[in-house]
């Protein structure tokens, strides 16, 4: 195990870790709790990033640090296989800067019993950062799954309104997007015969033998419609907006930013690969809805007064576009959807913590109960515009943004002009309701109630210690954004890995199923295996 | 100093200049002024060297690069690609640039958000260099949509302003609209060429003139339909006027809409003819349209964006017409047809002059205190000479006065909208135009006389003073620029390329053209002191016809569908598919299906009544039904 | 002579089915208690029937030991009986109905 | 016969085989003697003893007779028992499950001041039938092993004889299951007969020798009576394992049942059932894979559903808590449909019960806190509400114990479930993984509701004018041993989400 | 003559039992019950089952209904209150009967399943009590000793739940 790997692997412990000091250790000072969240948030973001300073994959697989360790479930082929490719290197990167500004917020909040409230959210740091780290599919699902209990409880003990109910309705829909998935992915390892849910194996007996064409379709629908509810695919959405509106602003961050993210990256680091026929079976369906997703949503979008409504139903959007990508079934909409991923990531947690910063100096999320806000305060206007301008994809703050939309567009013009042009409609929509976001928040004369707030409330501009999460997120977002090529290049290579075995696995699954049409005939009864 | 660092320069020193402002200079507006003017100064040095000088070199680094379908690559990257088009652009950036970044220290003097200006200012000079410079598609809208972005901050300068907010987002939302197109065209073109490099696709374009389509061309256009303000995307200009007026002459007139010309002529080899036939009729009916507007308003800067709106139909009509116009290209790196020189051509004399009538209209303005009612001033030509001279000369070269620089651009517009008819092209546009022109020179002369003329009809107009040196001497300099700039020997060799594709009218349609320029803009003041006799104190055309002033003051309600489109359809619309989506979504599936699952669940409830003699008879029925299913009854 | 063991098992089977109707009938603990004994003695018989017919001494055994459950199960079933009656003064399973939904 | 012959068969009879049940025996009895002769002195100990007894009869029985003394895969009592290796994890189930029940018990007898001999007495005895149990290879042992379970339970049921709600549990349970004994006995009784009729081939005089009469089934198996006869033992043991249709009596009784009994009962006594129709459907009615299957498939699709649908709206979480065991008994009933296909089920369901065991009696350890003192100890969800915020180490144990009841990782639950599935899809049974699947989302709604009403924040009305601020509830202390206990169990729970090697051999 | 008896007894058997289900009053079901114990015990002997017959006498007729009457007794319920069953329940027990007669009439029919000896043609087999004592104590064992323990926990549970803990015990309902 080179030192590496071993960073790897402490970037979930040491979280974990830190989580359960905290949980055990009954109450501590304020000061050492928040030294050691400090730790359990900044480690995983600085290992992101002396990884990805480090990463570079040398064999055909495209995976660097890879490393297993034994779990008691080897008889099932389940090993904690923990390795990075060309794209879950950015994805993780994403995440350890993600909890770290989302760590760094929570500690600012007011959290009561803000000892538990950092345990849960560094027991969902842990799962994040495990998911992308995550070569064996079974941990891949098993991570993602570790942050479901700190997500439902955050939102029930220090969620806003509505929270009971939102919680509720957001974990049963998660649990059975989770459990659907977890039903394909024993589906891909009991039909891959690879005897191993380890995804380098998978793939390798795919490659060699891909999985028959019916279960290629029963498996990408299952992962289809569970992936599909995580990422809330379009009528399956209805969780997003009401719980990401009472969920506290950091669990928001966390699974918006990024726990969300789990769907896609299972569809085009495992479910496209895996079961490529299966995705081309259902490439309509998939794009249809996906589209929905953009333009339906997207309008609903404009009707929202709650801001934090907006941003959760904005991210549903945009999730509209990635599915739009993966639908492509090609490299060029792939590495679209990881851009996009890591794009949305980090501007949607951004968008989540301004729209919080805002809460503070309101006391309010219905946006037409705001406005004028700007001459109190200039620099969250700058701040927040600047998010908003990259969430609608403008270049600049949102390069990175534009870079994986536009990639999106130009792989999906190939599948269909028409839901290109239906597609790119999304860019307007996300501007009208994003330009509005901002004129009814920050100018124009302030409203009544705002007012009433101004004059019993000194307001002042987002302060020193609100600054520092919200210029991580905006540094990274913007650094990555004008030299994307530092994730692109590397996806390239994994993507192409991934998709090699895709057009002569689909080939020879045509050849085999033309043959073995052949053979029913020649048989005069069709028989079960 | 090689090129490829010079560019860097370039690039850096706005962007520079504006992080700087936006990071440091907030509260220090003095210092924000100063930095941004200086980084202005040495912008356009470096720009001029680059301009007359043209050193070696390349610039081209890769953003992104991957692999896309059917073999091709996908890169993304940023480059440079520099020839006399865009040194044409460069200089016209420049020269307005730093006559507006002057002028502004003046106008902005005492405006307490002075740094934001300044750093908006050197924002938008970035995005407008990228637009010149950019060596691709992508990298184009790139800068495209930053400049929407500069223009949106500058235009929202005065935020508490409910108009000014409503008109930067409709600015944005309609430069959008046209981007949907813009994108669009890009990824077809990329469909059908496999890269988005301007030199390759020019040379494809060249060699396979089959993978050309007119929609790929048509749909490009539509970013010149949002950024140039065409007919049907037009309307955010006008309301572009509640941005501050520097800002009016450097974006709204001289060159982020002139943008859109630039670029079409940038891109004119992927126009096919049947596209530029559409391309033409937009701008001439732009043209026109705008023209009769321009009578029906009494904002000074609202009559000064009609104005531009007409011109900017010129242009792009002029780029149509392209189509029916024999190249006369020659020389330099790619031949540019005649359209796209015309255009080019037309857009720099328009920058000047336009940039000079609006900064001649900041300084009116200022002097009158933010009166912008033509009606509520009157009487300036003697408080405010210098002024009211380079008013006059701004107004004589848009109306075509011989020999000024407008004589010669629309002089060569209407040359080929005459010819057109020759190659199979409508005399239509010719007729269009030509009214135009004449409808020109009226409206202009309409606000000149009453703005000069008579005597002051408010308090504010009667304490106008002479602006001060800082904003008298930009319109001093873009005046001399405006009587000069159509000449040959001001371009010099320079910009062979684009110079030497611009037609000249000879024999005798030159003679007609210099008959009816003189006519147009001396005729029209003439015409105009008879009409809005300058001691009125209302607008005669409103009073005469009111139901005409009336519609042509609501822009011919074209706005007013926009707005009920908006309010009555989309914002329905959403809420009407919010309002399913609580009813469907939320409520039918999620909600119906808990609560048929609950419904189920108090039923099942209900079967545990708590007597033993119903629970053995679960147990009886049991067995039974074991019984059938094993039996395969069940 | 007839009677084989069909008789026999006939006549169990009855019995069961007596108790079995009783059981879904009556309301009465007591009489419940008596119709599962009735069901066991059902039972029984079968039990010393086949063992007889077929010759196998296991089902004989295993009746010792079914009388010794049922006697047990009465034994405590009716002590909860008794103590129920002191609470509630009923036998009756409709008025012992305190647990439910 | 002669005597020789059996001489023979009483050398089968190894006591020392059975020696953890000899030893439950003995303590049972000398807890009987402590407290008839030990005064009130020894009155008290008597709970000690019992944990303490237990706890080294478990810590012995999982270390120096791991392997049963050299008896594995052997039959002793003439056939009676056969000693597997599923027999010994068995074992040890019932004796941690026992342990577990004696330590309730002591929190609960003490909160309702009853004496506490007879309770761990029977506790014991009743283990030492259950392993017994499943352990028997022959109607007769598994018959009378099995009453001895029921009626020791029927008593601790109604142990509880202050209140008639306790009582009424007790008749009811008695007179459903005399009921569903009579219904088991028939079935006994039809495959005895036709097993050792003459007339038909394989017939044998033993047929209720587990192996003999699988001998004969295989022969036979579309004999009719045979058929009815093994479905209705099927449904006599799907009485115990609280399937459906035979799971009318679960919630009445668990909701009247002493706490302690009540998790016993969803523990044990399901294993119990479990480890009888692991037993018969490994061995004798194997060849009835044609009947059993669609007959159990039905059975567990229905009992998922059912156990979760009627969960959902329960309020008592004694009754809730019941209920959702009879969806895991469905669960579980999955596995052993897959069984027919794939015989490593088998260790899946065991699995499953084991993390069933450690998270119920997580949950089961909380309720029994939470009860008031000298009251019908039957809770409400509302009972629940400020629990994170005022006895904190409680709310975590039942969050951990009814998140890895829900089945959500890193718990133990979930790779039970996932083993279950594991299999479930081995054996190809795609409609009922479908069934699962729906189950286990239903289950969110009431597992998560009660984890709501434990953790999440309340919102209090202010008071009016003149109204009394309600009187705060009063939450229990927790002693250092209910800390370790239930702290050990909800951590057990954890680390087995985490890491399975010490069960790897199960796993397999 | 053994065809007599059987008919006789099996006659007593099940009318005594069905007459127990029918009975209003539980002291007659008792009673009646008697009937059908002994009614099966004679059918023990017929098959010469003598040592179970006489447990069975001892055991159900003695001790078992003995119980049931001092039970009723000393709870003297209310023998006024009329057993009405609702027709729904009559129905339910009607049919289940019907059907269950038609099901023991189908599965006990003559056939193949069974030997076709009648009682006189069979065997005795060895039920003495002599051959049941040796058989509990061989290969029985584990099971005999068991039913002690099951008895033990009887016992236990009996004491302990008819004794009250205290007078306040009786709570209101």
């Amino acid at each position: 195990m080179s030192n590496y790997s071993i960073l790897l692997l402490s970037t979930i412990l040491v979280p974990l870790l830190v989580a359960i000091v905290l949980l055990a250790a009954g109450r501590l000072p304020k000061g050492v709790t928040q030294f050691l969240a400090t730790l359990g948030f900044f480690f995983p973001a600085l290992g992101g990033l002396i990884l990805w300073r480090g990463f570079q994959p040398v064999d055909a697989t495209g995976y660097d640090y890879l490393t297993s360790l034994p779990t008691g479930l080897e008889g099932l082929g389940i090993t904690l296989k923990l390795g990075l490719n060309g794209l879950s290197m950015p994805l993780f990167f994403m995440a350890g800067v993600v909890g770290l500004a989302a760590g760094i917020y929570a500690m600012q909040s007011r959290a009561e019993r803000m000892q538990q409230y950092l345990m849960l959210l560094l027991f969902m740091q842990a799962g994040l950062m495990g998911v992308f780290a995550s070569v064996d599919i079974f941990f891949f699902y098993f991570f993602h799954e570790l942050a479901l209990i700190p997500t439902f409880i955050c939102i029930g003990v220090w969620g806003g309104r509505d929270r009971s109910s939102a919680a509720m309705e957001m974990t049963i829909y998660l649990t059975l997007g989770a459990m659907l998935s977890l039903i394909g992915l024993l589906a891909i390892y009991f039909q891959s015969g690879a005897e191993s849910f380890d995804m380098i194996s998978l793939k390798a007996a795919v490659a060699n033998a891909p999985i028959t064409g019916e279960w290629q379709n029963i498996i990408f629908g299952l992962l289809m419609f569970g992936f599909g509810i995580l990422v809330s695919l379009f009528p399956f959405h209805s969780w997003a907006p009401r719980g990401y509106a009472s969920a506290p602003t950091s669990v928001a961050m966390l699974h918006a930013g990024v726990l969300k993210k789990f769907g896609l990256y299972g569809f085009i680091q495992v479910a496209v690969p895996l079961v490529p026929a299966g995705a081309i079976h259902w490439q309509g369906l998939l794009a249809g809805l996906g589209l929905a997703g953009v333009i339906v949503i997207g309008l609903i979008t404009i009707a929202q007064r709650d801001l934090k409504e907006m941003v959760g139903l904005s991210s549903v959007m945009h999730m509209g576009y990635c599915f739009l990508g993966v639908a492509c079934v090609s490299v060029l909409g792939a590495a679209g959807v990881v851009i996009t991923m890591v794009a949305h990531g980090l501007t949607v947690a951004l968008l989540f913590l301004l729209g919080h910063v805002v809460y503070r100096r309101t006391d309010t999320y219905d946006m037409d109960d705001m406005g004028g806000l700007v001459k109190k305060t200039p620099a969250l206007a700058a701040i927040f515009s600047a998010a908003v301008f990259a969430s609608i994809g403008l270049p600049g703050p949102g390069m990175l943004n534009f870079f994986g939309e536009f990639t999106i567009f130009a792989a999906l013009w190939e599948y269909s002009r028409l839901i290109t042009a239906g597609a790119v409609l999304g860019v307007i929509i996300s501007a009208i309701y994003g330009l509005r976001a901002i004129a009814r928040i920050f100018f124009g004369p302030p409203s009544e109630a705002l007012e009433k707030h101004l004059a019993e409330n000194s307001v002042k501009d987002i302060t020193t210690a609100e600054k520092i999460p919200t210029l991580i997120l905006l540094v990274t977002m913007v650094v990555i954004g004008l030299f994307p090529r530092l994730m692109t290049d590397d996806m390239q290579r994994s993507l192409d890995a991934n998709f090699q075995s895709i057009h002569s696995g689909i080939e020879q699954l045509a050849f085999e199923e033309e043959e073995s049409e052949q053979e029913l005939a020649s048989i005069s009864h069709p028989h079960r295996q | 100093m090689s090129a490829s660092l010079l560019y860097q320069f370039l690039f850096l020193i706005p962007l520079v200049s504006a992080g700087i402002i936006a990071c440091f200079l907030r509260k220090k507006h003095n210092l924000a002024a100063g930095l941004s003017v200086l980084s202005g100064a040495v912008f356009s040095a470096i720009g001029l060297y680059l301009i007359y000088v043209r050193p070696e070199g390349q610039l081209s680094l890769a953003w992104l690069s991957l692999s896309g379908p059917a073999g091709k690559s996908f890169d993304l990257s940023f480059g440079v690609l520099f020839n006399d088009l865009s040194a044409l652009m460069l200089l016209v950036l420049i020269v307005v640039g730093l006559l507006v970044q002057v002028f502004s220290l003046g106008y902005m003097k005492n405006d307490p958000a002075k740094a934001r200006f300044f750093g908006g200012l050197s924002i938008f000079m970035f995005a407008m260099l990228g637009i010149v410079l950019a060596d691709n598609l992508v990298m184009i809208f790139i800068f495209w949509e930053l400049v929407g972005f500069g223009s949106y901050v500058l235009i929202n300068h005065y935020f508490e302003k409910p108009t000014a907010v409503a008109a930067s987002k409709k600015a944005f939302i309609v430069n959008r609209v046209g981007d949907f197109g813009f994108l669009l065209g890009i990824v077809f073109v990329y469909q059908r060429f496999g890269t988005f490099d301007l030199v390759e696709l020019a040379e494809m374009a060249g060699h396979h003139g089959e993978l050309l389509s007119t929609t790929m061309g048509l749909l490009l256009f539509c970013g010149v339909l949002g950024k140039s303000a065409q007919m049907p995307l037009h309307v955010w200009l006008p309301d572009a006027m509640e941005g501050p007026t520097p800002i009016s002459a450097l974006i709204h007139a001289a060159t982020m809409v002139a943008a859109g010309i630039y670029f079409t002529a940038r891109v004119y080899f992927l126009m096919t003819p049947e596209a530029l036939k559409v391309i033409m009729w937009v701008g001439t009916i732009t043209a026109a349209f705008a023209a009769f507007v321009a009578f029906g308003q009494k904002d000074i800067k609202k009559v000064l964006a009609f104005s531009t709106l007409s011109q900017l139909g010129y242009m792009v009509a002029a780029l149509g017409l392209g189509s029916y116009a024999v190249s006369h290209g020659h020389g330099g790196e790619a031949a540019l047809a005649s359209g796209a020189a015309v255009a080019m051509f037309h857009l720099t004399t328009h920058a000047f002059f336009k940039a000079l009538l609006f900064l001649n209209s900041g300084s009116i303005i200022d002097a009158c205190h933010h009166e912008q009612d033509i009606y509520k001033m009157g009487g300036l030509s003697k408080k405010m000479p210098i002024t009211f001279v380079t008013f006059a000369i701004g107004l004589l070269a848009i109306g075509g006065f011989p020999f000024l620089s407008g004589f010669f651009s629309k002089d060569t517009i209407l040359h080929l909208a005459h010819e057109a008819p020759h190659h199979g092209g409508p005399a239509l546009v010719y007729y269009i135009l030509l009214g135009t022109a004449a409808l020109t020179g009226l409206y202009m002369a309409r606000l000149f006389v009453v703005t000069f003329f008579g005597k002051a009809r408010s308090e504010n107009a009667e304490h106008a003073k002479e602006s001060g040196p800082a904003m008298v001497l930009p319109l001093v300099v873009l005046a001399v620029l405006s009587v000069i700039g159509g000449y040959n020997w001001f371009f010099g060799n320079t910009f062979e390329s684009v110079t030497s594709a611009i037609p000249h009218a000879e024999g005798s349609f030159k003679t007609l053209m210099i008959i009816a320029g003189t006519v147009f803009s001396l005729g029209g003041i003439v015409l105009a002191w008879l009409i809005w006799n300058p001691n009125k104190e209302t607008d005669t055309l409103e009073s005469a016809m009111p139901c005409v002033f009336k519609a042509l003051a609501a822009r011919l309600y074209v706005d007013a569908a926009y707005d009920w489109y908006v309010e009555k359809i989309q914002d329905r619309l959403a809420l009407i598919l919010s309002f399913l989506d609580q009813l469907f979504i939320s409520g039918l599936m999620v909600r119906g299906t808990a609560g048929i699952v609950g419904f189920f669940g108090i039923i099942s409830r209900s079967l545990h009544v708590g007597n033993l003699g119903g629970y053995v008879y679960w147990f009886a029925v049991g067995v039974l039904v074991l019984g059938a299913i094993a039996f395969g009854i069940l | 002579m007839t009677i084989g063991l069909n008789e026999f098992l006939i006549v169990s089977g009855l019995l069961f089915t007596i108790g079995f109707v009783g059981l879904l009938i009556r309301r009465n603990t007591l009489i419940l208690f008596m119709c599962l004994e009735i069901m066991l003695n059902g039972v029984n018989l079968a039990l010393i029937s086949f063992s007889r017919f077929n010759g196998t001494m296991d089902g004989n055994l295993l009746v010792f030991f079914i009388i010794t459950v049922a006697a047990a199960e009465v034994a405590v079933g009716l002590a909860i009986i008794v103590a129920l009656f002191r609470k509630r003064e009923t036998v009756f399973v409709d008025e012992l109905n305190s647990l439910k939904n | 016969m002669n005597w020789e012959s059996y001489k023979s068969i009483a050398d089968t009879n190894l006591w020392s085989a059975i020696l953890p049940e000899f030893v439950l025996v003995i303590l049972a009895l000398s807890l009987l003697l402590l407290d008839m002769f030990g005064g009130s002195k020894g009155r008290g100990l008597v709970g000690r003893v019992t944990m303490l007894g237990l706890l080294v009869l478990f810590v012995l029985s999982l270390t120096v007779l791991r392997d049963n003394l050299g008896y594995i895969n052997q039959t002793t009592f003439s056939g009676m028992l056969l000693h597997s290796d599923f027999g010994q994890i068995m074992r040890l189930f019932f004796l941690a499950s026992s342990l577990l029940t004696a330590y309730l018990g002591s929190v609960f007898l003490k909160k309702q001041g009853l004496p506490g001999t007879e309770f761990y007495a029977i506790t014991l005895l009743v283990t030492a039938s259950l392993m017994l149990l499943s352990q028997s290879n022959n109607f007769v042992l598994l018959f009378v092993a099995l009453e001895t379970v029921t009626i020791g339970f029927y008593v601790l049921v109604s142990y509880n004889r202050d209140r008639s709600n306790s009582l009424e549990a007790g008749l009811k349970y008695l007179i459903m299951g005399g009921f569903s004994t009579a219904i088991l006995l028939m079935g006994i009784v039809l495959l005895y007969g036709i097993g050792s009729s003459p007339v038909l081939e394989g017939a044998t005089a033993h047929s209720l020798n587990f192996s003999e009469l699988r001998n004969f089934l295989e022969l036979n198996s579309d004999n009719l009576i045979a058929k009815v006869g093994v479905l209705l033992v099927v449904a006599g043991v799907a009485f115990k394992i609280g399937s459906v249709p035979f799971q009318i009596w679960i919630p009445d009784v668990y909701q009247g049942a002493p706490t302690p009994v009540t998790a016993a009962l969803a523990v044990s006594s399901k294993a119990g059932g479990f480890a009888v129709l692991i037993a018969l459907v490994s061995g004798p009615f194997k060849p009835m894979a044609d009947l059993l299957i669609p007959v159990l498939s039905v059975m567990a699709i229905v009992t998922i559903l059912f156990g979760n649908i009627a969960a959902l709206t329960q309020q008592n979480v004694k009754r809730l808590i019941g209920l959702s065991g009879v969806s895991h008994a469905g669960y579980l009933l999955m596995g052993v449909v897959a069984m027919f296909t794939v015989p490593s089920a088998q260790n899946a369901i065991v699995f499953y019960l084991i993390t069933y065991l450690l998270a119920s009696y997580a949950v089961f350890g909380v309720m029994a806190h939470v009860s008031k003192r000298g009251q019908d100890d039957a809770q409400n969800l509302g009972d629940y509400q400020d629990m994170l915020k005022e006895s904190p180490f409680l709310a975590g144990v039942l969050v951990l114990g009814l998140a890895s009841l829900a089945g959500i990782p890193p718990l133990a639950g979930f790779i039970g479930k996932l083993l279950l599935f594991y299999v479930a899809f081995e054996a190809e049974l795609y409609t009922m993984l479908a069934v699962a699947i729906v189950g286990v989302v239903i289950s969110i709604y009431y597992y998560f509701g009660w984890i709501k009403e434990a953790t999440f924040r309340i919102w209090k009305l202010p008071l009016l004018e003149g109204e009394e601020p309600e009187e705060p509830r009063e939450w229990p202390e927790v002693s250092r041993t209910a800390r370790l206990t239930l702290g050990g169990l909800a951590l057990l729970a954890l680390l087995l989400g985490l890491y399975q090697g010490p069960l790897s051999s199960l796993i397999g | 003559m053994v065809d007599f008896l059987f008919y006789m007894f099996a006659l007593t058997t099940l009318l005594g039992a069905g007459s127990v289900v029918l009975s209003r009053n539980p002291v007659n079901a008792a009673m009646l019950l008697i009937v059908s114990f002994v009614g099966t015990a004679s059918l023990f002997i017929v098959l010469g089952a003598y040592f179970l017959a006489a447990v069975q006498l001892a055991v159900y007729a003695g001790a078992v209904i003995v119980l049931f009457l001092f039970i009723i007794m000393l709870l003297n319920v209310d023998a006024s209150r009329k057993w009405k069953p609702s027709y729904f329940t009559m129905a339910g027990g009607l049919i289940a009967g019907i059907l269950m007669v038609f099901a023991v009439l189908h599965l006990f029919k003559r056939g193949e399943n069974f030997t076709t000896d009648t009682l006189s043609e069979s065997a005795p087999i060895g039920t003495t009590t002599q051959s049941f004592g040796v058989e509990l104590f061989t290969a029985y064992m584990l099971p005999f000793q068991l039913a002690g323990i099951l008895l033990l926990i009887a016992m236990l549970g009996v004491i302990f739940i008819s004794k009250r803990t205290s007078d306040k015990g009786k709570e209101a309902v």
